[in-house]
Order: structure tokens, then C-alpha cells, then sequence
């Protein structure tokens, strides 16, 4: 029993991080219909201005994370109006995919070049470091935080979702895409808007992630799929189905490096060709996806 | 005359909207049937039931007394069930021969060979060449679909229907779209169909079903509300509220 | 253009492409030889991936499906081969034979997992295989050699005469005249009926379903095809290098060939051709002169292509050769 | 042999004799991990080669010497061989030196005999590389080396149940077998034993699948990089540390300058190695300040820039001895038993094993005036490879 609630500590804190780094892809693909392989260099971007910010400018880490995430997003608007505009709903998936591995790319290349090929760390501050006692284990305190960052974003995108003027033109959006226009939405502000609150998020989720998926100029490449994985197996363009596939695919991915670290990634992929088979449209996609 | 195709008491539903309602009719050899009702009647969408395109959530087709409501789209076509689409679908980037080439040798199932050339195969290219021919096409054999007009696409369309030597025919509006000098090929076309086959059409333009059609099929709501001859469909008071629905009950209402 | 009633075919002769391409391949491999006889390795490396991106173009570009997962099919073929030199099977060509089979298997049962769907899940699926390869290559360490790579492959003389050495003129040349056939056979393959099907499933899938085609099993066997051709790639590239590592199923390599391809143009075997070659180039010469940055050159010239020629730079290569046959048509 | 083919080969082997006689320049060829997440290992490598070349000069004997780089970037065995081949037959250096990971130093070994290319590996740790060609020689360490000193640590700490865990490839088996080995003939228990994929970042599950093993203390190793100091982290961080469950490793899992990034909590963590940065001589002293000169960044030192800088010296003793001629015999006979004196401390090559031997020191994380450093408190002399060598 022990080692159940262990593992499933560990698979909710891996979760949590997924699932607030992919939440943003998520809405983004649901919306705007693009197979963004770019969307971990965005994160990545947002893990090095909160190290940078921390270790060069002696921030503190709440300032820290708001600094990578509006940086993120400042980085990324030039991105958005010159190329990811382009591309928005387009039905071939094979151009998305190829013009976003090159801005990942880019960025590899840009990123490594100011901030240097090594490992950058972001400095916890003293509250968040160190073991915890949760009763049946320690936890790392970081862990704790992460968890309690994905459900706080979890419920604030619910709410701004489900409760403000923006949330019903993006679920109209969403829904209706083709007749958005005709609703009087103005596509395209809903679009940036989109994009910028998509990169917010996964800037705000490689920064509190970056003790599980530390930060390095690789990072967009190594979790390159990981993120677009997790939100097609939820389906796109759903909270739920994004928490939920962060889950389970944490707990899939937890659960074999446990008992079967050999395995690597192994456990990870079957539970993703599994659920794919059973769900094509993700566990909580909608029929027009 | 056998029967070829019948559809009984067929029902679909999407959501609370049923657009098929207890559909049941025959199609025989040698049938011109026109399909024919007011907009958003569930004409199209009987076709895609039809063909396999979507799976009714009631009632049976069959074909030469087979049940076909299971089959796919893919062995419908190979049963002798073919359609041709209101908005045409064809291979884009394949030249008009291709095209025609392609439903040609799918028919004579040599498609699975991999080592001849394709569209240059002569007993092949003798016979997309007379389709062509009939329907004036010839000279663009070689032309990309994609660089066509929508007229001549539409053409396109039908020529890949004939070339399927289809036992029962589906024609979406074949005319819709075709320039007015055009419109008789097509005509033309369909009356040297083989007289054993038959040939349901969708179609508006109340002429065209007059020339063609020998039996008309009126679809209101997804409901069958009239089956008999030409002559008799505007006389029926169904159809007649059917077509003009709100404005009827206007009048009868004041 | 003519009134006749009875269109000529664009091009004349029947065997052109093939002959054509067989002049080009063996035209580019004199060059290779005679002219950079230093740098016969990488040519030879380069001729093995170039299979793998003409592989992929059967799939992506013929049917439209959109993989990240393709190197698994030369992985595994190439790991197969390795593995069969170690036991005992030191014939080149055997062991091409071997990477034959073993591609196409894999192929199929990529292919039947993936051709299942379209669209994103098909991608996802993709990814997913591949790096489901990727975990099991590293996990049976005892088979593939793990992480330290799989070494000691030290294949046999070609037909018994021409042994590899260290300056790969023998690798070069079997390579090279294994890309001549792939090539020859594929250029008769795609232009076959079932070639030409394929093209079609790609356009319009539902019209290919109307005209009677089951789309699955022939998308099972296009990809069993392309395993074949991958199987291959990943042969020579075990032959010739002596060692076959986990790069060979990375979701790396996968994403590299695919770049490679769309540079030169997916949907046309020329297009493979050459996208392979620049890409591999250019890779070659930026990434020696300053391995540091060369990923951002990549990544600009993606963007650029996919913005300023999204059908690759053989595209206008081919309107104007198609434009040319149509003048002498007239 | 064929006629064609001895054509061939003779041709080869003309065209490489006029182009070394011809060449008045000797070329290096250093295969490093230049870019991507070990970049800092293969700038090591030029950090160490350079400091050895402002001190010695770019001649040997009236031969200049130039140092070529080229990027291993990962363990990546096929495309390592491809760039050996290429140093060989088109830059025709005459000497190889590098190779960060065991796989891809594995890679090149078969090239050397046929082309007659002596390889100083400077990073590669598994015992049995140099066993791969008779043209392989080490300045860097082995895990055996290391890792026995480790064990005998464990014992006289007073393990009892020891988890081991270490990355699934070459250098890591060697290190788990090693640690294995001698920890059972001193009566411990291995009560655990993991390997985990190279790939790994999150150690999460892996310490709780230690922690449940009651093991006291841990013993690891991974490559030095992004892996290493993800470790240390989910060991503090998961409580093991708090628990009283010791971490004992080789130093390649704290090297100087992932110290700054573990912190505080790391004081005390034990580590047997070869190479410290405040390792106190005279040799140390001038080396670092020649690497200061030369532009480089002291926080940046590990391990790798001194087997560089004694593999250079190693490759200047054979261009002399050789007198620039390419005579890998004579080349390697020059240096299998060279001793000297290292920034490392006494080192000397085992004639019979072509690998380095060394002291190696147990050494514990300390904060000394502000900055956390590896302080050696133990040192045990001369150590062989104690796999390759049978004493």
C-alpha cells in the first residue's frame, strides 16, 4: 500500500507538470488546429529567463516566474504574427509539423548561443526545497508545490473558461469553428490571445517543472512529442482530457520507471498506443477534432 | 424487372434531428428514378446512408436480395453501387485519364499490380478514351484535375461513375454547376447509360427530371412522402405543402 | 494543343523515368567517387539514409501519411542485419536480404497500426511506435548492445571479391548500386497501378473508397513496401559502418528525414532524391565548420521552406518539365 | 586478396604516405562532445589540450602540431566512426585523442590498426576499450579504479545493504559489477541493483524504489551532464539523505560545477576520484592558472580538461619519438611507461594495460570560504584498472 500512495505521489507530481506545460498546446490545438512541435520551446524559453532572473539578477522566484512567463510570451509574439498565423487551421498536419520543428530549431540554436549547451538550474527558494513529511513518505516540498500549481491552473482556466466573456467566444470558437466568424468573433484576437495565454502557461510549466524536466538547450527536443502525446491522447482543446491523460500517462510513465527503470519509455508509448486505439479522438476529444 | 436495390424502413437520427424517418423504396433494373424535395430534406444524406457513407441507426438495405447494411463503402462500389458527389471529389493532382483510369482498373481489379505502367496500358486507355470521348473530355485527358473548371470537374465525375459500369447508379445534381452548352452532354451521357442498370438522381431543376425520370421519389424531413409518376408529383397535395410548407400554412392559419 | 480526338501521352517513351534516374544516381555517384574520393563515407552513409527518406516519400508522400516514426522500420533492419553479422551471416548480400525482411516486417506492423487513422492520432501512433522501438532497442541491451551500440559488425567480401575497408570505395559502390536499383524499381513502382492508387488514396481518400478501394490493406502494404526499401538503407548503413546505435530508432532521425524529404519535395521520388542529398550536405559542411549552431541554419531553412516553397525545391523543377513536355506536345 | 583490390589498397596506402611526407604539419584529430548537453565536457577537452599547448608550444621537433575538432555530441557509436573515418582518410591526422562516451571510443578502436592511428582516449571509462586495439592508450580513468576505492569506502563506513543504481550502458555495468564485486568479498549485501536509462532526468520513483529497499547507503554512477545532478537533487530532496541513507559515487555524479546547483544540502556526499579542482599542488596550481590565462573559466574545470592535458603530453612524446613519422608501434611504445607528475597528483602509464595509474582520492563535499568543493580526506595510492590489470 505504501508503495502505491509512493508511486502515486510521484505520478501526480510528473502529472501535474505535464499537464500545466500541455494545458496551453492543448487549448491552442483545439482552437487553432496546429500541431505545434514548438510549444516545449516556449517552456524551455520561459525555464532559462526565471534561471537567468534568479541566478544573474538575484530575483525572487515568484518574481522570477513572472518574468519567464511574460518573457515567453514577448519572444513568442513575433513567432506568432510572422509564422504560427500562417498556419492556423490548416488541414495538412505535415506543414505545421515541419515549420514548427524549425522554430524549435531556432530556438535550440538561439537559446544555445546566449545562454551556453549546459544544464541551468532554478534555484527553489528555501519554503520549496527539501524533503517534506507527507506521512507515508517524504516528498520533495517542490513536489507539493507543482501539485498544487497544476490544480490551482486547472482551476482558474475552468473559470475563465466556463465564466468570462472571453472563455464563451473561445468555447464558440472552438465548437463552431467555421461559423466564428459569422458570430461576429474576431478570429484573430482570439487567436493571439490564445497563443499568448498557451505560451504563458507552458513557459509557467517549464519553470516549476524544471526539477523534473530540467532545463537544457535539448529540453524542446527531448519532451518535443511528449507534450503534443499528452494532449492527443486527452483530445484537444479539453481541460479534462488534458488533466486526465497528464495523469495517466504520469502514472503510466511512474509506475515503469519504478518497478522497471530498464524499460525507459517503454510503458509510457504502449499506454499511449493503447488509449489512442481505443479513443482516436483523445479520452475526452470532441467529434469534429 | 429484378430488383437491384432496396432500402427498407431505414431511420437515422442525429441528435435530436431525425433525417431519415421509416425510409423504404426499390430500385429495379432499368429504374430513372429522380430523388427530389425542398432543401435540408435528407436527400443527400439518404445517399451517404446508401452507400455506406453513414450507417443507419434502423432498418436494412439490400442488393439482388443480399443484406448490405453492414458492407463498407469499398465493397458496395464492388457490388455495383456507385454515386457520383454533389461537390466533386476526385483525385486533384492525377490528370483527368488518371482519374478515370484509376475507377477503370479498380473495376478490372488490376489496381494490387505493381510493376506496369498504369494509365498507358492499352486495352485501359482505349476505354478511358472512349469515356472521354463521349462526354468531350479528350482533349484534357492530361490536364490536372485541379487546374480544371468546376464545370468540367463535374464531368469528371460522372465519367469516373461510367466507368465503374455501375449495376445502380447514385447521381448527386449532376448538373448543378455545369455550363449551360455542357449540361446536354450530360444528359446525353445518361441516356446511353446501359438500359439494365438503375439510376437514382438528385436533382432541382424540374425539367431535367421530367426528361429523365420515370418514377420520382419526393423526401420531405426525412420522410418519404411521395412515390410515383412525374406527372402526378405537382398535383399532390404533400408535396405541394411540403415545397411550400410555411407559406400554405400561413393562408390556412388566417 | 492538339484537337485530335485522340490524346498522346505527355511524355513518349515508356522507360524514361527509370533510365533517366539510373543515368542521374550513376552520373551523382561518379561525381562522388572520382571527385571526392576523401569523402567516400559519408557518401556512402548518405546514400543509406537517402533510402530512408525515399522509404518515407512512399508513405508521406504517395499516401499523405503523416509519420514521426520512420526510422524504426531502418532501426530495426539495421539492427537486424547487424545482429545476423555477429552470429555468422557475413554475406553483404545476405545480410541485405536480411534488413529487406526485417524492414518490411516492421513496416507491416507499423503500417497496420498507423494507417488505422488519419490525422493527428495517425501522428501520435507514429511517434509512439517509434519510440516504442526505440525503448525496447535499449531495454534487450543483450541483443542490440544497448546504449554502447551494437559493434563488431565486420560483414564479408562482396560476391567474395571486394572486401570493406576503412576507405570506403567497396561500401560506396554497393551502396550505390543498391540506391541504382531501389531507385529504377520504385520509379516503375509509383507509376504501376497500385502506385498510381496510392496517389489517389492520398488526394481523396472517400473517392478512393467510392470507386471501390479498401484504403487499409493497401496502406499496410505501400508501408510494408517502404519498410522493404528502409530495411535496406538500414542494412547498408550497418554493413558499411560496422556499428548500428540507438540514433538509428530516434525519434531524431525520424524528424530528420522528414525535414529532409519536404525540403525536396514530398510526392516525387526526384524530390527524395534531392532533398536528401542538400540536406545531408549542408548538414555536412555547416555542422563541420560549427557544430555549435548549425541547428538554427536548419531550422531557418525549414522555415523558409515551408513558407517560400512548402511543395519542396523540386517543384518548380517539375512545372517546368512538366511545361516543357506540354510545349512539345503542341 | 584480389588484384583489384590490392590496387586499391596500394594506392590508399600511397596517397596517405606522400600526403604525411609531404605535410610538414601533424594533424590531431580530438573527437569531443561539442555541442548539446555535454558541450561543457568537450570544452573541457580544448580547455585542457590548449592549457598544455600555451605551456609547450605548437612545435614538436619542427613539426607543428594542430589540434582538430570534431563533435561527438551524444552516445552516438555509427556517427563517431563516420568522423574518425573522415579525421583518418580526409583531414589524415595521425592521431586520435577524445571519445567522452565508451560507445562511441568502442566505435572508433576497429579503424585504428588498419589505418595506423594511435587513439588517447580522454573521458570513455569502461575497462575493456583499451583491450579493443593494441593503438589505445588512457589518461583519463576507469570505473574499476574508481569504484573499488568506493566500495572499500562502503565497507569501512560500515555498510551493511548497499542499492546500487547506475546508467544502462557499458561504463555503468562495469561500475555495478565492480562496486558488486568487491563489496561482497567484504561481506556486505547488495540489496539492489538498478540501471537506468541514459535518457532519464526524473529519479523520483527510482529513490523510493531505493528508500523501500532498505538499503544504507546508495551507490551510483551516471555520465557527468543533466543526469548526474538530477540525481543528488531527488536523493536530498526525497528524504534518503534526512533518512540516514548515504550516497557514495564516483565523482563523475559531483563534479565541481554541478556543486553550485546542488547547494548546501550536498555537504557531506562521498565520492572516490581521481581528479579534484582543489586538489592542492603545485602542478594543480599552474594548470588552472595556465587554463585562467588562456581565457578559460576555473568554475568550468572537471575532470576532463586534465586527461586532456596529459593526453596532450602523451601525443607530443610520441610525435617526438616518432619523429613525426606515422609509426603507431613506436609511437605507443614511447609512452606505455611514462610517469610524471599531473595536476592530478603522481600518475604513470601501466605498460601493460596502456591505461593510466593514478591515485584516487575519497573526497567529501565541503563548503570552504563560501564555495562547495570536492575535499579529498583520503587518498589511495597508485591505483590500477582493477579489472584489466590482475593484481
Amino acid at each position: 500500500m505504501r508503495i502505491v500512495l509512493s508511486i502515486a505521489t510521484d505520478a501526480l507530481a510528473y502529472g501535474m507538470v505535464l499537464f500545466i506545460i500541455s494545458i496551453g498546446l492543448s487549448i491552442m490545438m483545439g482552437l487553432m488546429r496546429v500541431v505545434n512541435l514548438a510549444h516545449g520551446a516556449f517552456a524551455m524559453i520561459g525555464g532559462y529567463l526565471a534561471s537567468y532572473a534568479i541566478r544573474d539578477l538575484n530575483a525572487p522566484y515568484g518574481l522570477a516566474i513572472l518574468i519567464a512567463v511574460i518573457g515567453a510570451i514577448v519572444v513568442s509574439i513575433p513567432f506568432e504574427a510572422l509564422l504560427y498565423r500562417r498556419i492556423y487551421r490548416k488541414s495538412d498536419p505535415l506543414i505545421q509539423v515541419l515549420m514548427t520543428i524549425g522554430i524549435t530549431f531556432v530556438i535550440i540554436g538561439v537559446v544555445n548561443y546566449i545562454f551556453g549547451p549546459s544544464l541551468k538550474s532554478i534555484p527553489l527558494p528555501n519554503a520549496l526545497s527539501g524533503p517534506l513529511d507527507i506521512g507515508f513518505r517524504m516528498v520533495p516540498t517542490h513536489r507539493v508545490f507543482v501539485i498544487a500549481c497544476g490544480l490551482i491552473t486547472a482551476l482558474l482556466l475552468w473559470l475563465l473558461i466556463e465564466k468570462t466573456e472571453f472563455g464563451i467566444k473561445l468555447r464558440a470558437s472552438v465548437d463552431h469553428s467555421d461559423m466564428a466568424d459569422a458570430l461576429g468573433i474576431r478570429t484573430e484576437i482570439i487567436y493571439a490571445v490564445t497563443f499568448a495565454l498557451a505560451i504563458g502557461l507552458g513557459a509557467f510549466g517549464g519553470v516549476v517543472g524544471a526539477e523534473i524536466l530540467p532545463i537544457e538547450p535539448f529540453y524542446a527536443l527531448r519532451y518535443m512529442v511528449t507534450f503534443l502525446v499528452v494532449v492527443s491522447v486527452g483530445g484537444a482543446g479539453s481541460i479534462t482530457g488534458a488533466l486526465s491523460a497528464s495523469l495517466l500517462l504520469g502514472l503510466a510513465d511512474t509506475t515503469g520507471k519504478y518497478l522497471a527503470p530498464e524499460f525507459g519509455e517503454f510503458f509510457f508509448y504502449l499506454t499511449v498506443i493503447i488509449i489512442v486505439f481505443l479513443f482516436p479522438r483523445g479520452l475526452f476529444g470532441r467529434s469534429h477534432a | 424487372m429484378t430488383e437491384l436495390f432496396k432500402a427498407r424502413n431505414i431511420s437515422l437520427a442525429f441528435g435530436g434531428l431525425r433525417v431519415a424517418q421509416d425510409v423504404s423504396f426499390k430500385l429495379a433494373a432499368g429504374d430513372r428514378v429522380a430523388l427530389i424535395g425542398p432543401n435540408g430534406a435528407g436527400k443527400t444524406t439518404l445517399v451517404n446512408l446508401m452507400t455506406g457513407d453513414l450507417a443507419p441507426g434502423n432498418g436494412r438495405f439490400t442488393m439482388a436480395g443480399d443484406d448490405i447494411t453492414g458492407f463498407s463503402i469499398a465493397e458496395r462500389v464492388r457490388r455495383g453501387l456507385v454515386r457520383t458527389f454533389q461537390t466533386t471529389r476526385l483525385f486533384q493532382t492525377l490528370t483527368v485519364a488518371d482519374n478515370v483510369a484509376l475507377a477503370i482498373m479498380q473495376r478490372r481489379r488490376i489496381t494490387r499490380r505493381v510493376f506496369s505502367a498504369a494509365t498507358e496500358r492499352p486495352d485501359v486507355r482505349a476505354e478511358w478514351l472512349e469515356i472521354l470521348a463521349l462526354l468531350g473530355l479528350d482533349r484534357l485527358a492530361y490536364r490536372q484535375v485541379v487546374e480544371l473548371a468546376y464545370g468540367q470537374q463535374r464531368l469528371i465525375e460522372l465519367a469516373i461513375g461510367l466507368a465503374l459500369h455501375p449495376k445502380v447508379l447514385l447521381l448527386d445534381e449532376p448538373a448543378a454547376g455545369v455550363p449551360h452548352d455542357e449540361a446536354p452532354k450530360i444528359l446525353e451521357a445518361i441516356d446511353r447509360l446501359p438500359p439494365d442498370i438503375a439510376v437514382l438522381m438528385i436533382e432541382h431543376d424540374m425539367d431535367l427530371v421530367f426528361k429523365f425520370a420515370k418514377r420520382v421519389l419526393v423526401l420531405a424531413a426525412g420522410r418519404l412522402i411521395f412515390e410515383g409518376a412525374p406527372s402526378d408529383v405537382t398535383a399532390d397535395h404533400e408535396v405541394r405543402r411540403a415545397y411550400l410548407g410555411s407559406y400554405a400554412d400561413a393562408r390556412s392559419a388566417s | 494543343m492538339s484537337d485530335s480526338a485522340t490524346p498522346a501521352p505527355p511524355r513518349g517513351l515508356p522507360m524514361i523515368p527509370e533510365a533517366s534516374g539510373a543515368l542521374a544516381i550513376i552520373g551523382l555517384g561518379a561525381i562522388g567517387y572520382f571527385l571526392f574520393p576523401d569523402d567516400l563515407a559519408f557518401l556512402t552513409r548518405l546514400i543509406g539514409i537517402t533510402l530512408l527518406v525515399l522509404s518515407l516519400d512512399l508513405v508521406t508522400g504517395y499516401c499523405g501519411v503523416a509519420t514521426l516514426g520512420h526510422a524504426a522500420q531502418f532501426g530495426v533492419a539495421a539492427y537486424a542485419a547487424g545482429i545476423a553479422c555477429v552470429r555468422g551471416v557475413t554475406d553483404p548480400i545476405a545480410l541485405l536480404g536480411v534488413g529487406l525482411v526485417a524492414g518490411t516486417m516492421m513496416g507491416l506492423i507499423s503500417g497496420a497500426l498507423i494507417t488505422r487513422f488519419r490525422g493527428l492520432p495517425q501522428l501520435v501512433l507514429s511517434i509512439a511506435v517509434g519510440q516504442l522501438v526505440a525503448a525496447l532497442a535499449n531495454k534487450l541491451s543483450w541483443l542490440t548492445g544497448g546504449s554502447d551500440g551494437l559493434s563488431g559488425i565486420t560483414p564479408g567480401k562482396v560476391f567474395g571479391l571486394y572486401g570493406f575497408d576503412m576507405y570506403s570505395r567497396t561500401a560506396f559502390l554497393f551502396s550505390l548500386g543498391v540506391l541504382l536499383i531501389v531507385f529504377v524499381v520504385l520509379s516503375r513502382f509509383v507509376r504501376s497501378p497500385f502506385g498510381l492508387m496510392c496517389r489517389g488514396i492520398k488526394d481523396d481518400d472517400l473517392r478512393a473508397r467510392m470507386i471501390g478501394v479498401s484504403i487499409y490493406p493497401r496502406l499496410v502494404v505501400m508501408y510494408g513496401v517502404s519498410g522493404a526499401v528502409a530495411g535496406l538503407g538500414g542494412a547498408l548503413t550497418a554493413i558499411s559502418t560496422g556499428v548500428v546505435g540507438l540514433d538509428s530508432v530516434s525519434f531524431e532521425r525520424s524528424a530528420e528525414v522528414l525535414v529532409m524529404l519536404v525540403l525536396g519535395g514530398a510526392g516525387h521520388l526526384w524530390g527524395a532524391l534531392a532533398g536528401a542529398l542538400i540536406f545531408q550536405i549542408f548538414e555536412h559542411i555547416v555542422a563541420a565548420a560549427n557544430p555549435f549552431h548549425w541547428m538554427m541554419l536548419v531550422g531557418l531553412l525549414l522555415i523558409g521552406i515551408v513558407v517560400f516553397a512548402p511543395r519542396g525545391l523540386i517543384a518548380p523543377v517539375m512545372a517546368l518539365a512538366t511545361r516543357l513536355a506540354r510545349k512539345g506536345d503542341a | 586478396m584480389t588484384r583489384r583490390a590490392t590496387t586499391v589498397s596500394a594506392l590508399a596506402i600511397l596517397c596517405l604516405a606522400s600526403g604525411v611526407a609531404a605535410a610538414d604539419t601533424i594533424k590531431v584529430g580530438v573527437i569531443g562532445t561539442m555541442s548539446g548537453p555535454y558541450a561543457l565536457f568537450g570544452k573541457n577537452f580544448k580547455m585542457g589540450i590548449d592549457a598544455w599547448v600555451a605551456e609547450n608550444g605548437t612545435k614538436v621537433g619542427g613539426h607543428d602540431v594542430e589540434f582538430i575538432y570534431r563533435d561527438e555530441e551524444s552516445p552516438n557509436p555509427a556517427k563517431s566512426k563516420a568522423i574518425a573515418q573522415e579525421l583518418i582518410v580526409k583531414d589524415k591526422v595521425q592521431y586520435l585523442a577524445g571519445a567522452y562516451f565508451t560507445p562511441n571510443a568502442m566505435a572508433i578502436a576497429p579503424l585504428l590498426e588498419e589505418s595506423k592511428t594511435p587513439l588517447v582516449v580522454m573521458n570513455a571509462a569502461t575497462s575493456s576499450i583499451v583491450e579493443k586495439s593494441p593503438y589505445i592508450v588512457r589518461t583519463s580513468f576507469t570505473m574499476w579504479q574508481n569504484t573499488v576505492p568506493a566500495a572499500k569506502t562502503a565497507t569501512k563506513n560500515g555498510a551493511k545493504k548497499v542499492a546500487i543504481a547506475v546508467s544502462d550502458y557499458g561504463p555503468g555495468i562495469d561500475a555495478e559489477a565492480a562496486f558488486k564485486k568487491t563489496f561482497e568479498a567484504d561481506g556486505g549485501a547488495v540489496v539492489e541493483a538498478i540501471r537506468i536509462p541514459l535518457a532519464t532526468t526524473d529519479f523520483s520513483p527510482i529513490m523510493q524504489r531505493i528508500k523501500n529497499s532498505g538499503a544504507d547507503t546508495i551507490f551510483t554512477f551516471l555520465p557527468s551532464g543533466p543526469p548526474t545532478l538530477g540525481f543528488v537533487k531527488a536523493y536530498l530532496d526525497n528524504g534518503l539523505k534526512v533518512a540516514g541513507v548515504k550516497l557514495m559515487s564516483t565523482g563523475d555524479v559531483v563534479t565541481e560545477p554541478d556543486l553550485p546547483n546542488i547547494g548546501d544540502p550536498g555537504i557531506g556526499i562521498l565520492s572516490t576520484y581521481h581528479y579534484s579542482v582543489s586538489h592542492a599542488s603545485p602542478e594543480n596550481a599552474s594548470f588552472l592558472a595556465q587554463i585562467k590565462k588562456g581565457g578559460g573559466n576555473v568554475d568550468e574545470v572537471t575532470m576532463t580538461s586534465v586527461a586532456a592535458y596529459d593526453g596532450a603530453r602523451l601525443i607530443y612524446k610520441m610525435i617526438e619519438a616518432t619523429a613525426g613519422q606515422r609509426d603507431p608501434v613506436k609511437a605507443i611504445a614511447a609512452v606505455k611507461d611514462m610517469t610524471w607528475v599531473s595536476p592530478r597528483g603522481p600518475v604513470s602509464i601501466d605498460p601493460a594495460t596502456r591505461h593510466i595509474r593514478q591515485n584516487v582520492y575519497l573526497r567529501e563535499v565541503a563548503k570552504v570560504d563560501g564555495k562547495l568543493i570536492n575535499r579529498e580526506i583520503q587518498t589511495f595510492d597508485a591505483q590500477p584498472d582493477w579489472a584489466l590489470s590482475k593484481e
